[in-house]
């Protein structure tokens, strides 16, 4: 129950806060600004107390469940559960939707009701996809989650809204549904050798799948988690719906959108299909490492500000990416680390670049220089999360992508030297952000204020969060480890052991660390 | 009583109907459109007669009659309509019925 | 006392969070005393654990303190905990000491500078990153402080950050040393994938275990180790960025560029020395590397003309004779030589940036001159500095430490004839450089007037380092010298090795002395002939042609810029560049348009006229006919 | 035939008595309001009397019709459809002087042909319905006669119709000539693809003619040409029953047909329909990328949702029939919709039809705006609506079959799809506002029908499970 409470929670206030926002516009910060609150507190009453306590050993993986019959004829149910990871992601997206909701405060003018009904929806919708544990429910919060986000970029964004939402949501959409119809087949492959037909992630897990067969849906199920997440060679959309985006529409789709795509690649890809991923991780490592090095050339080249750090997700998700073909508990972790940490980052560093657009109405790096002299308060930020996002050690961003090279390493060592390559990269644009916009001598003359009271609360708390999980992620690490290592667990086919698919189960099993095999 | 073959009748069946297909094709008068297809409604008239005919049964005769009926109506409705053009266009040419096209 | 060891690097931090959140409302004075009040609490506290250590030694060579788990993962286990031996207390003695001196320096120098808090908040962050460095138990936490003491070089060169130049310069020696600190990370990879732990203690235990001399694993991690150093070292072939960092202020250069960070690729190979040692082949790259650097560094200080510069070469170059000293195994030298180093490099930092504080910001050699009666003290503390580096025998602290270098290149198992003939003619280069600069700088007519004299928080400094920079050395004196004194060596010994000497070369060690005073005399003889005695001569010789060529290859450095930019820094810049608008992107758009087209063909068939569409009916029915009955 | 029959002809002989009501009506006395009353009673009637057949159901009246539950969803879909089709007329026409009130009576007769087309079990049947339909709908399509597009509407689907009617009969009579009946199960039951080269072609020959006809009133590619122009030319509430109840029953009679014959029609044949699937699929949605008529827009659509129809159809698994009934109860719903808007908007001369029209229309009328959003997001599959859940039903026919070829083109084509439905969405959010643009208050019975149909849409796409429960195990 308590988790449809955090999720109807955003949405009444979205409902209210579109209500009310017609006559008030301030009822609607207020009430937005509440029910996220209440969220976060409800959350942190009673999901923290859960996660933080010591599994019993004999006990699932899920804290928290909650089945209810929805369409039974068809085998789906309305199944919400929470582990540690998902616990960990809710936070997440609490946190960054305060920070979406405070950097929105004054930027959005018109329309404040229907903005905030919007942004309230996607929050709704990404704590669903983070904890909907039937593939249908699953698919329909993924979609979800994307027509409010339409609506954020094509009512408030900037100049080629029209264009980016468009090709955000086509990308998204086409992708998911390869997914769905890769949902549906392993459905009915499933109710087929079980005859349960069934859309619960439980029962689905273990279904032994023919190579071929498995590929296929495997590839389904990728393709929709790739261009959310986004992986090379179809992050296109991506810089273009951040650069349009309104700020609080980037941190969200930078911050927390991205993210289901890596949440689906480790709740679903994997654990549903095994053997597909181990025979596509080398495919996918590479995939991920390219994106890697390709985001962090492409971001150093733009003169947008926004499409600059918009490139930079990509290269920040790639190392996402490859540690979830990695798949060992390491890598795994950095992931996770990775996800909250870029989560962290990128989203204050687009909360930045919206308070310069709203102060200077431009984005264009040409423009800016020296900036240093009339904010410095805004810069010393900036030159926070430029550190934080190149990696630098005591920020959370270094703690995961170490985690998630030091991971990869024994099954891609050349990869991971390459991926390693991109922390040089990443040096290169994150400086020269700073340079260009806050160093250097000031290109035109700008007489833009500092950050006030609401603005340096919200960087200073999101800094906070960066700089505790860079030198102590413990917590994160000890909730999340339960949750990885039951996921690492359910890799192998043992509900209905089909002959083909035994015949060519690997000695993984024994393994400990339960690892793909080596790509030397 | 002598027996046509059942092919020949579905022969000269199939030759009516291609008839009026090619005439719907080429004609430019509408008034001869409707009358190709009145034809070619025939044509299948007469093919369900034969049928009929080779099986024994009134079946095909009886869907005959339907489809005369069904044809008057038709072309009643289509000599209205042809009427009103007729009224605003001074004109029979079928292809000056373009103005809605892409 | 020793559980007090955190609060070492822990007070320079908390220094920086308040000067960093303070900002703006902090007064300079308060700035001051923060910034320099807690480098200078560490200092004692550093003494006071000093004492303790000594103490406790030989018994306890070695603290280990736990503050808390970082991240436990997996096998991973990974502390913020401190470990204490001899050369992590050399290190400690030196960065708190020399850098609470620089603090001290840093309040007069900066004193009319807008950004007063915000230099304190990042000197402050570089000392506790350096401590933690150099106090890491284990290598991701000592990676942690190697990252940070970069981050906070960026930030000081790039200091005065309105001009972009400089900004150039933090982001080269920012990026140049990152590409270094990536190959450390493989290492680092590569270690815990093959020994599982990154605990350096254990690591070196686990490496001697399973690790065979000569093997390959050892040597791929000591050339990836080695590949750090250089980087954060400037050594060959990451060197480049160090003579452009002396865009920061002349304390930073003082103290990251010279005393401290730089040589923190020297600490890191001493710190897993056991690994170099495992692989012949690696240290005889450290050694190649050194003395291939301390050559080129002292040709090219030869030709500077801005004094920091100068300085900068012969701080590569000086470095260069640590790594030379490691690779042959001379631990207890080049650690000698790095403390001994960071005393004379950071005095002749300070005293040139009280020249130029002097002078107003001038640091062209050619500019200056006369300053002998002018600036009394910063002459003499000046000279001290330079004998100390141009080794003067006897009388300066340089001179027992690099002499101990060389002695033991020549001796030392894995020394050689070849290496001591370039460490010998590294000290004649750097004896001219040295004096060349000193004497464009003091001597000759007065060019520029003086603005400004140091006050007391400017000369105390200057003349506690000039002190150190002569007398360190009586900490040790050779055999040859009637059995010496060998305190140092001693102490570090309770950390690392005794050097290995040939028992047939042991007997050539005054000679070998002799070669090397010699050398460092020469230099100052051959500079003083050209500049003062004969000027003419000295002014022909520079008007030679090949002189003239030589002089602007090596002013620019090698050409080595020049190098990296045809083949890295332009093809990245053009890559970016000719795909800013990513051609992948540019895939899809294609797709779009073909949609298009399509739909443009599709349309064409959208006549209006009822006949084209009877066709339309006709031939597909045909068509369908067609497929069913032939198919 | 006995009490029983009737009963279960009940609401066929309701509607009946609804159509000749009305014509006396009008002969009495011209009057809108009231003639379209009359209309929805009977209407109205004819839905009460479905639970009376559905009693009786399955159950097999003469040679002609089979009343079974099957049928009888569709004719409640029709006769719903009809209804807010009536609605959206009363809307459409208030503002008009001259005849309005042979709408309704052509509307009801109308009806009538696609109520017996979807229980109609044999060819005499099915081509007396269908004539029903498509007399009715010629001059429904050029009822305004005041406009010369209108006109044009006509004579094209006349012309076109008529001719497809002729393929369509010289098929019947081809099989006929071959099977020796017209009964649908009898010609399930006469067995598989004749042996000798003549009556193969012949029985071939005729079932391709068959699905000429077919594919016409379905708008399936090649035979979809007329699409576009008939619903632009035609005013809006007939565009809508143009789009929904005509294509509605002719789908459900078109699987009454195929379902029993799938195992001998062959395997040329359902390669025919699936390339016939596919190529709607690819056709529609390419044509419609550009459009700047939302009429011609949502025509092209149509023929792409009709493709996605024929993926179910062709599925023929036991998820298939309640696949395609739900496809296309999802798909009538956004098309009432989205015609709605477009009939409430419109005026005696223009149609509002144009893109630019809707500019921004979400800041003057944003209930209007949210009303057409969502039909149109439910047209593109998006969840929340009834058309995800339709979407999913059809894939997952699909996949039970092993369709992966048609699944994939499906899922890219409706990925072109979503562009152009985005578009207009896009153009309804567009701040850039045109001045002069002053709404139109919405009519009551207009805003009834799309507030009751955006209502459905949500229902069935958040809690599907009743509808779902009671197509389950439906079959023809």
């Amino acid at each position: 129950m308590m988790l449809i409470i955090l999720i109807a929670v955003p949405l009444a206030g979205g409902i209210l806060a579109g209500i009310l926002g017609r006559r008030n516009a301030g009822a609607a910060r207020w009430i937005s600004l509440a029910a996220l609150l209440l969220d976060l507190i409800l959350a942190l009453v009673w999901l923290l107390p859960v996660a933080t306590r010591p599994l019993a050993p004999t006990a699932g993986p899920w804290l928290v469940e909650l089945r209810l019959p929805w369409i039974s004829t068809l085998g789906i149910s309305f199944h919400l559960a929470a582990d540690g990871l998902s616990v960990v992601l809710i936070l997440l997206t609490l946190l960054l939707g305060l920070a979406a909701v405070a950097c929105s405060w004054s930027e959005i003018h018109e329309r404040t009701g229907f903005f905030f009904f919007n942004l309230m929806w996607v929050l709704a919708g990404i704590l669903g996809v983070f904890t909907a544990l039937d593939l249908f429910l699953f698919y329909f919060f993924w979609e979800l989650m994307m027509v409010p986000m339409f609506f954020l970029i094509i009512l408030w964004g900037h100049e080629n809204r029209v264009y980016a939402a468009i090709k955000f949501f086509l990308f998204t959409q086409i992708a998911g549904l390869l997914m769905l119809a890769a949902i549906i087949g392993l459905y009915f492959i499933h109710g087929q050798i079980s005859g349960n037909y069934s859309f619960d992630y439980s029962a689905l897990l273990g279904t032994p799948l023919a190579a071929g067969t498995g590929m296929f849906l495997m590839l389904g199920f990728f393709a929709a988690f790739a261009v959310k997440l986004p992986a090379f060679p179809v992050h296109v959309w991506l810089p273009d719906a951040h650069t349009e985006a309104p700020t609080a529409g980037s941190v969200v789709l930078a911050g927390l959108l991205l993210k289901t795509g890596a949440y689906g690649l480790l709740r679903f890809v994997v654990p549903l299909f095994p053997e597909a991923a181990r025979a596509f991780a080398p495919w996918a490592m590479a995939l991920a490492v390219a994106g890697i090095i390709y985001g962090a050339v492409l971001a150093f080249s733009q003169t947008d500000l926004k499409r600059l750090v918009a490139y930079t997700s990509v290269s920040h998700m790639g190392f996402v990416m490859l540690a979830v073909f990695a798949w060992n508990e390491m890598a795994l972790q950095g992931a996770l680390i990775q996800i909250i940490c870029h989560g962290l980052s990128t989203g204050a560093l687009f909360v930045i670049v919206g308070m310069l657009q709203e102060r200077m109405h431009t984005r264009d790096l040409r423009r800016m220089g020296g900036l240093w002299k009339e904010v410095p308060r805004l810069g010393g930020f900036a030159m926070f999360f430029a550190l934080a996002s190149l990696g630098l050690p005591g920020l959370g961003n270094f703690v995961g992508e170490f985690l998630i090279l030091i991971g990869v390493f024994p099954q891609a060592p050349l990869l991971t030297v390459v991926a390693a390559g991109g922390l040089v990269a990443a040096s290169i644009y994150s400086l020269w952000i700073v340079q260009q916009a806050f160093h250097g001598q000031a290109r035109e003359t700008w007489r833009i204020s500092d950050l006030n009271g609401r603005e340096a609360v919200t960087l200073g708390v999101l800094a906070a969060a960066l700089l505790w999980l860079g030198l102590y992620p413990q917590p994160v690490i000890q909730m999340a480890r339960p949750a990885l290592a039951h996921m690492r667990q359910i890799q192998v086919p043992h509900s209905f052991p089909a002959p083909e698919s035994t015949a060519s189960l690997p000695a993984a099993p024994a393994d400990p660390q339960g690892e793909m095999h080596a790509i030397r | 009583m002598v027996t046509i073959p059942f092919s020949h009748g579905l022969l000269l069946a199939a030759a009516l109907f291609l008839l009026g297909v090619i005439c719907v094709l080429t004609r430019r008068n509408i008034i001869f459109m409707l009358l190709g297809l009145e034809i070619m409604l025939n044509a299948a008239g007469l093919a369900f007669v034969v049928a009929g005919a080779r099986w024994g049964q009134p079946d095909g005769q009886i869907m005959f009659l339907i489809v005369l009926a069904m044809a008057a109506a038709e072309v009643s409705v289509g000599l209205a309509l042809v009427l009103e053009w007729y009224h605003r266009m001074h004109s029979l040419d079928v292809d000056q019925a373009s103005r809605l096209r892409g | 006392m020793i559980q007090l060891l955190w609060l070492i690097p822990a007070l320079p931090l908390a220094g920086f969070v308040i000067l960093a959140l303070g900002g703006a409302r902090l007064s300079r004075r308060a700035a001051a005393w923060i910034g320099v009040g807690s480098v200078g609490i560490s200092a004692l506290l550093t003494l006071a654990l000093a004492v303790a250590f000594l103490r406790g030694l030989p018994a306890i060579p070695a603290h280990i303190r736990q503050v808390w788990t970082w991240f436990d993962v997996a096998g991973l286990n990974i502390g913020v905990s401190f470990y204490l031996d001899a050369l992590a207390l050399t290190m400690m003695a030196v960065i708190t000491g020399v850098g609470f001196l620089i603090h001290l320096y840093s309040v007069g120098y900066m004193a009319h500078d807008d950004g007063f808090s915000r230099f304190f908040a990042y000197m402050n962050l570089f000392v506790g990153a350096m401590l933690i460095l150099v106090m890491a138990d284990n290598l991701m936490l000592l990676y942690l402080g190697w990252e940070g003491v970069g981050a906070c070089s960026y930030l000081l060169i790039g200091f005065w950050y309105r001009d972009p130049a400089n900004g150039y310069a933090a982001r080269k020696a920012f990026v140049v040393t990152r590409v270094g600190d990536t190959a450390m990370a493989v290492a680092l990879f590569l270690l815990f994938d093959r020994l599982g732990s990154l605990q350096i203690q254990e690591l070196m235990q686990r490496a001697g275990a399973q690790w065979g001399v000569g093997t390959i694993l050892p040597t791929v991690v000591a050339l990836l180790l080695l590949g750090g150093a250089v980087g954060k070292s400037a050594q060959l072939p990451l060197q480049t960025w160090l003579p452009d960092a002396m865009a920061g202020p002349t304390p930073v250069s003082a103290l990251i560029h010279a005393a401290t960070m730089v040589t923190a690729g020297f600490y890191l190979i001493a710190r897993t020395h056991l690994i170099f040692e495992l692989s012949p082949l690696a240290m005889s790259i450290v050694a190649i590397v050194g003395a291939a650097t301390l050559l080129l560094a002292g040709f090219s200080g030869l030709c500077q003309t801005d004094i920091k510069r100068v300085l900068a070469y012969s701080t590569v170059s000086q470095i260069g004779y640590m790594f030379l000293a490691l690779g042959v195994g001379a631990w207890a030298a080049a650690t000698f030589h790095f403390m001994i180093h960071a005393f004379f490099k950071a005095l002749l930092f300070l005293a040139a940036g009280a020249v130029i504080h002097a002078l107003s910001g001038e640091q062209d050699l050619f500019k200056m001159g006369g300053l002998r009666r002018e600036l009394p003290l910063v002459y003499l503390v000046f000279l001290a500095g330079a004998a100390s580096l141009s080794a003067i025998p006897l009388v300066t602290a340089g001179f027992y430490s690099k002499d101990m270098i060389i002695w033991e290149v020549f001796a030392s198992n894995r020394g050689g004839t070849l290496l001591w003939a370039a460490a010998l003619a590294g000290a004649l280069l750097t004896s001219i450089y040295t004096f060349r600069m000193f004497f464009l700088c003091f001597e000759g007519p007065l060019r520029t007037p003086v603005a400004h004299k140091p006050g007391w928080n400017m000369s105390l400094p200057l003349a506690v380092l000039a002190v150190l920079s002569l007398v360190a050395g009586f900490l040790e004196i050779p055999h040859s010298f009637g059995g010496g004194v060998q305190i140092f060596s001693h102490f570090i010994q309770s950390a690392l090795p005794a050097t290995q000497l040939l028992p047939a070369r042991e007997s050539n060690e005054i000679l070998c002395q002799l070669a090397s005073a010699a050398a460092a005399l020469g230099g100052l003889g051959l500079v003083w002939w050209l500049m003062l005695r004969s000027p003419q001569a000295g002014a022909a010789l520079t008007r030679q042609p090949l002189a003239m060529k030589l002089s602007r290859f090596w002013l620019n450095g090698w050409g080595f810029d020049w190098l990296y930019g045809l083949l890295f820094e332009r093809p990245y810049i053009f890559l970016a560049q000719i795909n800013r608008a990513d051609i992948v992107d540019g895939c899809f758009t294609l797709l779009a348009r073909f949609g298009l087209a399509l739909n443009a063909l599709a349309g064409a068939a959208q006549t209006g006229r009822v006949r084209t569409y009877a066709a339309g009916l006709t031939v597909g029915a045909a068509a369908i006919i067609a497929w069913v009955v032939w198919l | 035939m006995q009490s029983a029959d009737y009963m279960a002809l009940l609401p066929l002989l309701v509607l009946s008595g609804a159509l000749g009501a009305v014509m006396l009506l009008i002969a009495i006395g011209r009057h809108h309001g009231l003639t379209a009353l009359l209309t929805l009673a009977g209407l109205a009637a004819a839905v009460a009397a479905l639970p009376v057949a559905a009693a009786r159901a399955p159950i097999r009246v003469t040679a002609l019709l089979t009343i079974d539950g099957y049928g009888l969803f569709f004719m409640a879909l029709v006769l719903l459809a009809t209804a807010a089709v009536a609605l959206l007329g009363y809307a459409y026409f208030r503002s008009w002087s001259g005849h309005r009130e042979e709408f309704y009576l052509l509307l009801l007769c109308a009806a009538l042909g696609a109520c017996v087309l979807v229980v109609s079990s044999h060819f005499t049947a099915f081509f007396v319905g269908l004539e029903i339909l498509s007399i009715a709908l010629y001059a429904l399509i050029a009822y305004p006669r005041h406009r010369a597009e209108s006109l044009e509407a006509g004579i094209k689907y006349l012309v076109l119709a008529a001719g497809s009617a002729g393929f369509l009969l010289f098929g019947m009579a081809l099989i006929y000539a071959e099977r020796g009946t017209l009964d649908f199960t009898a010609l399930a039951a006469a067995g598989g693809v004749p042996a000798t080269l003549q009556s193969q072609v012949m029985l071939l020959t005729g079932l391709s003619l068959l699905l000429v006809g077919v594919g016409f009133k379905l708008a399936l590619v090649p035979f979809h040409m007329w699409t576009a122009d008939v619903y632009q030319g035609a005013p809006a509430p007939v565009t809508a029953f143009v789009a929904t109840v005509s294509k509605t029953a002719v789908v459900a009679l078109l699987l009454r047909l195929l379902a029993p014959m799938g195992a001998q029609s062959g395997a040329a044949f359902s390669q025919i329909l699936a390339v016939l699937a596919a190529a709607s699929m690819v056709g529609g949605n390419l044509l419609a990328l550009r459009q700047q008529s939302v009429k011609r827009l949502l025509a092209y659509s149509s023929i792409a949702h009709l493709g996605y129809v024929l993926v179910a159809v062709l599925a023929a698994g036991p998820a298939a029939v309640p696949a395609v009934m739900f496809y296309m109860a999802a798909y009538t719903l956004a098309q009432l919709g989205s015609f709605g808007v477009i009939a409430v908007r419109s005026s005696r001369l223009t149609e509002a039809d144009a893109l630019e029209s809707f500019s921004g229309l979400f800041f003057r009328q944003p209930w209007l705006a949210t009303v057409f959003t969502a039909m149109l997001l439910s047209l593109a599959g998006i969840p929340l609506t009834a058309g995800f859940v339709g979407k999913f039903y059809v894939i997952s026919a699909g996949a039970q079959n092993h369709l992966w070829w048609l699944i994939i083109t499906l899922v890219l084509t409706s990925g072109v799809g979503l562009f152009y439905y985005l578009r207009v969405v896009v153009t309804m959010f567009s701040t850039s506002v045109p001045v002069d643009l002053t709404p139109r208050p919405v009519v009551f019975s207009g805003a009834l029908v799309l507030t009751i149909s955006t209502v459905l849409l949500i229902w069935l796409g958040t809690a599907p499970e009743p509808l779902v429960r009671l197509l389950q195990n439906m079959a023809p």
